[in-house]
């Protein structure tokens, strides 16, 4: 995806990206997560993953809206925004190997990638708790008269914790450059939405602080991608914080430890029928953008970078022991 | 045989038949059936009212449970892990623990908070805690951690009788932990500390995940023919002394393990009594093996080189002895 | 002013209060607070005080509509709650002199008032903490089937914590009986609301979590009255929460502390045309249900009532020293 | 002559004027002046973007705080009291305190947190915390406790010049103060303890609002003819064992005075760090002065005979040297 941004203060745009481009990035997600369910399995990868499998079209589309100077704060369930955001796919997966080789040098897994490079804020695993830091991110910001923006993502079952609440407040009170996205998957490891909040209609709850909130179909990469557009517009214009709720579905599990027990196979089953990839390929065929052949094609070289990432993080060194405590406190410099 | 994880379970069905005062509540303790399967199967047998799935909101849904154990209920309270405890601490420090001292003696609030806790699966620096020290400075609370299936199974039903808030900590690690246990096992004691293993030469104090690793020191070191007593502190608040110094004042050498951070935790408070109370019985200083300060790595290797395991417990076992090599 | 419930099941009802009785009751806390800022100067009573003066028509007129049975839950600046509910004044104001004959046995002083006859649960000083409290005791009587009311106060600033947005959405989510009544009195501490908050229509922010709200005059005694017997009769109904705001304004500084820099005198000036006991006074002589005189000697019997309070405060024991730590764990009954 | 108060005033306005990314964040430290007057007059000199207002959201602007810091600011975050900051522990935690290591070292968050803490003044179970050693357990935290006017207007300068987090504990009974600061007054370590009261016969190691009690007490004991070191640990993590121990190797026996609750708080590792150390230089185990474990009570005899006062210390010191009487 082809990014520019005209300096700090002239307008800022971003070149529509091509269909096909969102799909190779949705693709890369899927095949990476598929290859990563495998590898957990056979124990090369430890701990809580969270697949992100049928929700990519969110970060797909919302962050091909962003510019290199913009900021990404995540969750836990976060491989796909790192990937969508630039987070080069070898040291996502040397991370989740625990490779000194990784994003964070292996200390902080699946659940905590972080990339300076790319302004990308983790990876945050308590649920909530993302919220203030993306308003602090976006504070500095208005502070420095920057125009950059501050995209946030979480799941609906965080707008129950008091730190959504807090948040949501500041950014309005003080109009700050945040893009609050929601993914919207329904359920809270087993927690269906209206068993958790007495409000589902989740951009009606995020209007009652003021701030301009809609709702966009999170399984339609170019209308998230267009509803994000319109909702950075306005941040970047000066109008505040945007609320953007992505309706989607989780197709796996909640983590690798979760028999999924909650959740009809007929539900997940109807959601799949409007799976991204299929919703976008068909888009992609209809309009006669590509063909199935430069589908395909595109599929042999993501499995490639796939291939390749994991090569990579086989061949990776672990970090010694002895910097155990390394990161830390920073030695003060004598 | 039965397992931790299923004398917890058990306990739980127990009070709720007892008692229709108890219910439990929390995060995907229903339908999901408990982040660490305690509470599957529940829901069915009895009803979403009284197994009770709650929103995100630790210091809500606590909270609550305050409210509900001061309007009369007997409510055990989930937090899914020690790590989100945080969110709630405001509401046990100043609400629970305080509102019997502040209400002059007129309100008792007899809540009961189950929460797990600690490291060793890889899960990082945000979920890898272990604070019972945090819990255990707090007057007002009881603080529980079983190591055991009869405390497993026991301690919840004497923490239910407690008029006063009781915090009860399940280490992870212990959820598969198997054995056998009486049919008939019930109530236990939450007063005193216990003598898991008997010893003469050194006395290695612990709690709960640390219990199974100090038990194997002591295998270890009895191969090189150190007798090492292990003592299970089973209640880290208030701590039973007695047992503890008349270990000690018979070893007259003494290790704390704890898997939280070493400074300002619980191995402090362990060493500090023993010194202050032992000192004339002291042949050597009190050896402290702790987890060391670092938020926990996800890597393998640098998190199993965070904790405490049975290599550095015996080292410092044997360090105390005067044995070195 | 007489109450009567019929039992657990049946109607329960509540006869109106004369509009004496609610002037009588607002005068009780007046006076029994412009005596505690001369104790307070006097240095016979510490800590923190809040005092309630200008906000007396809330807690008169909503308490006045609570039985035996409900339980009501309040702040830092409950003195007035308190009376109103019930609490002896001596009781009171033998805690604020920190006296074994205290409500509280000279262990809470101000800021924690409790009192179990009359179920008031204190006397919550952590802002907002009260809130999930009432929800719990709410949730108590729902699953026990009493039909019982928890009457929950707290300010407009405490609406910006999180756990506000966490216990209006449990209350709403399981339609608990609990009328959140938020006292706006338009400042929390030195911070007015539309510096605190993005959404200063405060019933429109509780209605997102589809909860009934409204908002009434809080200077006005028989407003509050009649907008919180509606609210009980939906909560009793089994219509779940209500969120009530009752506008007013505390014509005190926040605390003894505070030098009150941070309001102009004529705003406060401006709101003391609107004093409760005067509206009150002016309706009664209107609707001619009393005269000056009889509202003259009630102020000499109030005042008598403020005179044996401190005499028996004065008359006051204190706990022993040996006792300090009695009331932290119950003893095991052995 | 100047005050506490005025020193870290005068330290903040020196930082303002410094730096344009330093801003002091926080509820009522604008309009208001601050709870304790701290900032009173910054917002007329720097305005309202830079002394900047907050609703009551502990979580929210604490969190905001972090992510300031990540986006280049130099945030100073005052908690209005310790009281509340149990609501934020969580983002200081899991967040400010974790970043840097979880994101192998790419991350930064130069953030100063400052808060009030202590009890003296009948605030009564809520407000009157010391919950310093809460923080002194969390690794990726640096934790200061000035007592003295110069502290008071030099460790918010080092703070801010540290790339990591800083918490800043300012005891309420210290902002008045009274003293002679020199007009250049600037930076001081955040490393080192320091040695407050020289003496010969026992050491008191102490911080914080129990400064000014210990050298009471050390006068009181010099008056019997007992010569009582002070020291101030000023840092309370990472500590400075160094001048602790060099002390105790002198003097013999030692003391800790906190005026945290005793289980599991400050005195505990005070206690367990001399008592590992300096075992065979000890003639007395080490004293603990801690404040009795129960919520502090509002009547003012039952407050005072709670906390740490002089004649506690004293006995104990008289204890520790073998003086009964
Ligand atoms: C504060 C906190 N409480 C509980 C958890 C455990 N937990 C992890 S993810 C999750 C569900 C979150 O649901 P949602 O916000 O909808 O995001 P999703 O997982 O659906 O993407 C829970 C309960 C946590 N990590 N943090
Ligand atoms: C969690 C918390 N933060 C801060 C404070 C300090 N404080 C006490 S009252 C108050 C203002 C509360 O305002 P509001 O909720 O409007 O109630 P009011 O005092 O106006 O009645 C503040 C900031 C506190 N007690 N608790
Ligand atoms: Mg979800
Ligand atoms: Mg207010």
């Amino acid at each position: 995806m082809t990014r520019k941004a005209r300096g700090q203060t002239g307008s800022v745009e971003v070149a529509s990206p091509s269909l096909v481009d969102l799909y190779a990035q949705m693709l890369r997600i899927r095949r990476f997560e598929e290859r990563c369910a495998q590898l957990y399995s056979a124990e090369r990868i430890r701990g809580f993953v969270h697949l992100y499998i049928g929700q990519e079209a969110v970060a797909a589309g919302l962050l091909a809206n962003l510019t290199e100077e913009d900021a990404v704060v995540a969750t836990y369930r976060e491989h796909g925004h790192a990937l969508a955001r630039g987070v080069p796919m070898p040291a996502v997966m040397a991370e989740m190997f625990g490779r000194l080789e990784g994003a964070c040098r292996g200390r902080g897994g699946s659940m905590h990638l972080f990339h300076a490079p790319t302004r990308f804020y983790g990876g945050n695993a308590i649920v909530g708790a993302g919220l203030p830091l993306a308003v602090g991110l976006a504070l500095a910001d208005s502070m420095q008269g920057r125009r950059r923006v501050t995209a946030c993502f979480f799941g609906e079952g965080a707008m129950a914790e008091g730190a959504f609440h807090e948040a949501m407040n500041l950014a309005a009170l003080w109009r700050l450059p945040v893009l609050f996205c929601c993914e919207n998957n329904h359920y809270a490891m087993g927690t269906a939405l209206d068993r958790s909040q007495s409000q589902v209609n989740l951009a009606v709850k995020a209007a009652a602080y003021e701030i301009p909130a809609w709702t966009c179909d999170g399984m339609d990469v170019t209308a998230v991608w267009e509803a994000a557009r319109r909702a950075i517009a306005i941040i970047r214009g000066g109008g505040g914080p945007v609320f953007l709720e992505a309706a989607t579905f989780r197709f796996r599990a909640h983590s690798m430890y979760d028999p999924d027990r909650y959740r009809d196979k007929s539900e997940i089953d109807h959601w799949k029928e409007r799976d991204p990839l299929l919703l976008c390929g068909q888009l992609i065929h209809e309009s006669g953008v590509a063909t199935w052949e430069d589908l395909a094609s595109i599929d042999a070289s993501v499995c490639t970078e796939v291939d390749d990432a994991v090569a990579y993080a086989d061949a990776g060194s672990l970090e010694s022991v002895e910097d155990l405590t390394t990161f830390v406190l920073t030695p003060a410099r004598a | 045989m039965t397992t931790y994880r299923d004398a917890i379970r058990e306990s739980i069905r127990d009070a709720l038949t007892r008692d229709d005062r108890v219910f439990l509540m929390g995060e995907d303790v229903g339908r999901y059936g408990g982040a660490f399967a305690v509470s599957l199967g529940l829901l069915e047998e009895f009803g979403e009212s009284r197994i009770r799935d709650t929103p995100l909101s630790e210091a809500g849904f606590v909270g609550a449970g305050i409210g509900a154990a001061l309007g009369g209920m007997r409510p055990i309270v989930e937090i899914m892990t020690v790590n989100f405890s945080l969110l709630a601490l405001d509401q046990i420090l100043n609400s629970a623990a305080s509102i019997l001292h502040m209400s002059g003696g007129q309100f008792n609030v007899p809540l009961v908070i189950r929460m797990t806790t600690g490291a060793g699966r890889q899960l990082a620096a945000q979920h890898s805690h272990s604070l019972e020290c945090f819990y255990a400075h707090i007057p007002g609370l009881r603080v529980l951690a079983p190591a055991t299936l009869a405390d497993a199974r026991g301690m919840l039903w004497t923490a239910l009788e407690d008029p006063d808030p009781v915090v009860i900590f399940e280490h992870g690690t212990l959820y598969n932990l198997e054995g056998e246990l009486p049919s008939d096992a019930g109530v236990v004691d939450i007063h005193s500390a216990a003598v898991r293993r008997p010893g003469t030469d050194v006395t290695l104090i612990t709690y709960g995940g640390s219990l199974p690793t100090c038990l194997s020191a002591a295998e270890a070191l009895a191969a090189e023919g150190i007798s090492a007593e292990v003592i299970d502190l089973r209640v880290l608040r208030p701590m039973d002394d007695e047992t503890v110094y008349e270990s000690v004042c018979r070893t007259h050498r003494a290790i704390a393990v704890d898997e939280g951070w070493r400074s300002v935790g619980l191995t402090a408070e362990m060493a500090a009594r023993v010194s202050e109370n032992c000192f004339y019985d002291l042949d050597a200083p009190i050896g402290r093996v702790a987890t060391v300060e670092v938020p926990i790595p996800y890597a393998k290797h640098l998190e199993q080189a965070a904790l405490p395991g049975c290599q550095r417990i015996v080292d410092a076992a044997r360090q105390a002895v005067g044995v070195h090599g």
